[in-house]
């Protein structure tokens, strides 16, 4: 078993590897920027160490300062997370060459599936569907306007090197197109270091289904199930549940099947996601497969019992996939919710902030995987993702009950976030039918504006005045008044 | 002291007594509040039913009251007399600000242009995304206080727009 | 269904008990003495009315009081949680002759089964094994002399209208008897109004075990497997798990069968619990039902999936059981540990306080039910009990490798908490082997004093010197420090 | 400033200078601190291993170091100078306080009364329970300043009992 990991990434994912490496009595070695060096995951960690200033190119992204920490720390394995270097062939050749275990698939596969255009004339090849259109990056954007008007319009113009929702753009018309193809490769050429764009045909009223796998180095693969994730904003995701419930047991079937064979084709290692959107009529097609552990594995776990992380560790360090298909037994239906520092009232516009008041949600079904705590400075140098709230039940129904209470009882004061949008969609009548597509988020947001009922209005009313009383006047309000004030005061005497 | 509050868009006239004794538009409210966490939080019972209020954020005037989040901001009178014909909360004028520190990928208009509301004034790359932000109203831009390429702190003026006569 | 339930207690029973009403959307109604009036649970209730002064005699004991509130509320149900009323025939009854609905059994069972000996006596008569001792109450202290001669030193001397560990004594030897009497019936009197005690043969060694049921109104009764609670402090439980360690699948059915004979005997409704003793040779005797919700009833839910708050809910509304036994499916395992306001390093004395900090722990397989938040003062009042971490896992390995890591994660700054006898627990041998009885805390506790590694020591060193110098000067430490002074600083920002 | 640190009843000098340079038993560490909660909560990061270092309880003198509970008081110099020879902290001297608010059921001394260690002294009736406060040493009850049926305060001082000689 390994020994000894570098966790080459930060925030709830950081902290979510580090739990697990407890759990098996591997030991943790953090990194942080110095943005981050009161984060949790730095506490949670038996080592940490300093990578470096905030932007992520001078920290979480520099190969050789990892390394570095991972020499000096001796440990004999790295796990990536997700987002980062996760998807980065060069880190898992650079891991590799060092004498240690990358914790994720091989740099020959993550380059084969890196690039997706290969990605999907592997698929092909291995007799999976996917989506008419380019089966080689895009020259320039004469090319991109002769293959637009080949598949016809609308259009999905995406990173060849992407992932993640960056570089893609949605191109409805030729005149669309040259603005479309700017942006997307500026953010391509930004996010990963490769302008390259390709282009396949826009399906419609889409969902997006991904089918989570697991494949060891002794040519074991299991398929865990679907996600359906096609509640997006901007090509990212907002929540994710399983079973998809557009997905009935044939569809899952030959989606599973479909996910493995991409797999077995790859060569495939580690913990992996195959992405596929399905049609309103189930047809499907394959989309891209996610090198890494993905932000949604959760649900996956919630309703299979299994660690994902810890069998990451299992097959990276040679084991045998402790289960075949036949022994994995999915129970009730999960969601996650992305709660993320984004104003969702200002069209999901990213902020930072001070965490003035955090409550997170608990109970029955509840799980939350985050790393805030109260008077942390959310950086603003990373992705905006703050806690993920991920709820179990015995069917979705009972899940969708409990989402709504969990997102009733969070707090997180001090910065937008996208918790309205989630109260909104578990009661929206589309969603809790799971009437869904990835135009959700289009479609049905903003909503009306919410009517409080007249209790909680003036209540609203009046906390808007207490809200602009100086402090200094609160203690007024009673005995249990001030408690941090009184918190303060009294600790002397205990 | 008495108080001019929006809640959700709704304007309310409250009167803050002594002794936790509220009139709300007028009438008298059996508001029996317990400060939870100074200045932040309050619950305020009414009825029998007690109401969590929470201020989530200060700038844009934000409540979360029993789960839910709601625009809610209150002026006292003397504050709102004061502030009466100053420029800044002059009718008319709509500030586009910064939301969070960011580079400025993009500026799709010109000073003096006539621009529609929603219209893209900027593009602000943050948080590795490129976010567009829009004009909070339709008009003329007044001023233009971005350039692209640069670098701007949370809450920096981008532009402003007056209403077109 | 129900529509309206008042929830007849405080703390964090109350609040699961709202949680699953609103998963359930029946409305609720709470009440809170003076000491509760900022308490978690009157935030989260639809309703809260206050029903007195601090003493629980004086507010959530008070019959009159609750049912006022349930009138002037409109209610259409009272669910009593654990503890206070929750085992009370004349409260059960009251509730039922204001026209509303009890969610626990009817008054007659409740008489029934809550005179022990009466229940002793029932068990016997269907063919479940009691441990000998008497079956009626003591008159007096000469007959408990003669009991005691009879039966044989070590003897239990029980409250006859007991419950929770209170009014309970061991008794070695027949000079211990006199101060043992005396001390268990004011003691009984004090917790029930009623002094009559009994007594059983003390089984050495023996391992607490219960069977958790579940009975409709028309004759369906479900047994959800079993708990083991031998690890308690003065009769109280600290630890509870499923499955017991020592309960083979053979003996996990008798238990099983036992309770459910017990039940039907007794005319069983709702939830309840079947207790109890198995000696090292793998026999058991009955000990006791608790007519009510158990605090340890998490680790059923962890395992079974099912909501037996909502159970409860529906058989009291008549419903029918949504599942036979052969539908009941266990999976993995699951532990609780209960965080209660005692110093163990001092005898497990309670004690109140304020909470200073707060953290909860979280992630895969841990659920936290508590009512706990950063500023709150514990009331010492009532039950000493802060929060329970339940965990699941896979099996017990993990259960207890998460267990231990929800531990490390936790912080309850302010007042002594029971958290380093868990900690102690979850790394000592013979917990770890389940190989522990009710004589296990009085066998391990106190442990040999910790040796903290050399950089823990000199960090603990540094700390006990920060934690000297005046919060003034604090904020020299660096940008991070002083997050609250900071927080409080730059709200006028936001 | 020198301080005399136990932690976990083993004895450490720490000599604090500035700008977080600290001697522990005349050996120079380097720590880096992070104030993560204000008087209360400190990451202390030495060699590279972060421990989270928080306050449980100022009386006793309680720290959680990465999750583990352990008895860690400082004094300082000047402190412990002023305070010797107080009769408060007398050697031999022993004070029974009680651990919180509660109802004294029973005390089991009288003034003037030898006790083992551990024997009980007060029967303390509180959180539903009965509590027995036991002799913190063997020695001889110099002082009883509890009464059958009596409330108490937590804290209250109970008994004193100095060492028999």
């Amino acid at each position: 078993m390994l020994r000894r990991i570098l966790v080459a990434n930060r925030g709830e994912i950081a902290l979510r590897v580090i739990r697990t490496c407890r759990d098996l009595g591997i030991a943790t070695v953090a990194v942080y920027s110095d943005a981050d060096r009161d984060a949790l995951h730095v506490r949670a960690a038996d080592e940490a160490y300093p990578i470096g200033p905030a932007p992520a190119r001078d920290s979480y992204l520099s190969i050789p300062k990892l390394l570095a920490v991972a020499a000096t720390a001796r440990c004999d394995a790295v796990h990536p997370g997700y987002g980062f270097l996760s998807e980065s062939a060069a880190f898992a050749r650079a891991v590799a060459d060092a004498g240690l275990t990358f914790v994720g698939p091989p740099a020959e596969v993550q380059a084969a599936l890196g690039e997706k255009t290969r990605a999907r004339r592997m698929a092909r090849d291995a007799g999976v569907p996917v989506a008419e259109g380019t089966l080689e990056p895009l020259r320039d954007l004469d090319e991109a306007r002769a293959a637009a008007a080949r598949v016809g319009y609308p259009v999905m113009l995406k990173a060849s090197a992407g992932g993640g929702g960056k570089g893609m753009r949605a191109v409805r018309s030729a005149a669309e197109l040259e603005a479309a193809w700017r942006m997307a490769a500026g953010e391509a050429s930004g996010a990963f270091g490769v302008p390259d764009l390709f282009l396949e045909r826009l399906v419609e009223h889409a969902r997006h289904v991904e089918v989570q796998l697991v494949a060891d180095a002794h040519g074991g693969v299991v398929s865990l199930g679907e996600r359906d994730c096609s509640v997006q904003r901007r090509h990212q995701k907002l929540v994710e549940e399983t079973p998809g419930p557009s997905v009935d047991d044939a569809l899952r079937e030959r989606l599973g099947d479909a996910a493995v064979r991409i797999a077995r084709a790859a060569r495939y290692r580690n913990a992996g996601t195959a992405e596929f959107l399905v049609a309103p009529d189930g047809t499907f097609s394959f989309l891209e497969v996610n090198t890494r552990l993905q932000v949604e594995h959760p649900v996956t776990e919630a309703v299979t019992g299994l660690d994902l992380v810890a069998l990451q560790l299992r097959v990276a360090a040679g084991e045998r996939l402790p289960l075949a298909q036949a022994d994995v037994a999915c129970r009730g239906a999960a969601i996650e919710l992305r709660v993320t520092a984004e104003d969702p009232s200002a069209g999901f516009v990213p902020a930072g902030g001070r965490v003035a008041l955090l409550r997170e949600p608990s109970g029955p079904g509840i799980r939350v995987d985050g790393a805030l705590y109260e008077g942390m400075r959310v950086p603003t140098e990373y992705d905006p993702l703050l806690m993920k709230i991920v709820v179990w039940g015995r069917d979705r129904a009972e899940a969708l009950s409990r989402a709504r209470r969990a997102v009733r009882e969070t707090i997180v004061a001090g910065l937008p976030t996208s918790l309205p949008f989630h109260a909104h969609a578990l009661v929206e009548p589309d969603f809790v039918a799971g009437r869904y597509d990835t135009g959700y988020v289009d479609a049905h947001w903003p909503p009306p504006p919410l009517e409080l009922d007249e209790g909680a209005r003036t209540a609203a009313a009046i906390g808007a005045v207490l809200s602009r009383r100086r402090p200094a006047a609160a203690g007024r309000d009673g005995a249990a008044g001030g408690a941090w004030a009184l918190a303060a005061r009294e600790e002397a005497l205990r | 002291m008495r108080y001019e509050v929006a809640v959700g868009g709704r304007a309310v006239r409250v009167d803050a007594g002594a002794d936790e004794r509220f009139l709300v538009d007028g009438r008298a409210v059996d508001a029996q509040i317990v400060e939870t966490v100074r200045g932040r939080q309050w619950v305020v019972r009414i009825d029998g039913a007690p109401h969590e209020v929470t201020v989530l954020t200060h700038d844009p005037p934000r409540l979360l009251v029993d789960g839910v989040e709601v625009e809610a901001s209150a002026v006292d009178e003397r504050t709102l007399a004061a502030s009466r014909g100053s420029p800044r909360h002059a009718a008319g004028r709509h500030e586009l600000r910064a939301p969070m520190p960011g580079l400025l990928k993009r500026v799709h208009v010109r000073e003096g242009d006539r621009v529609d509301r929603d219209a893209a004034v900027v593009t602000l790359e943050a948080m590795k995304m490129e976010n567009e932000l829009r004009a909070p109203s339709a008009g003329r831009v007044a001023k233009l206080a971005a350039a692209e390429g640069a670098k701007v702190e949370g809450g920096a003026l981008l532009a402003v727009i007056v209403d077109a006569e």
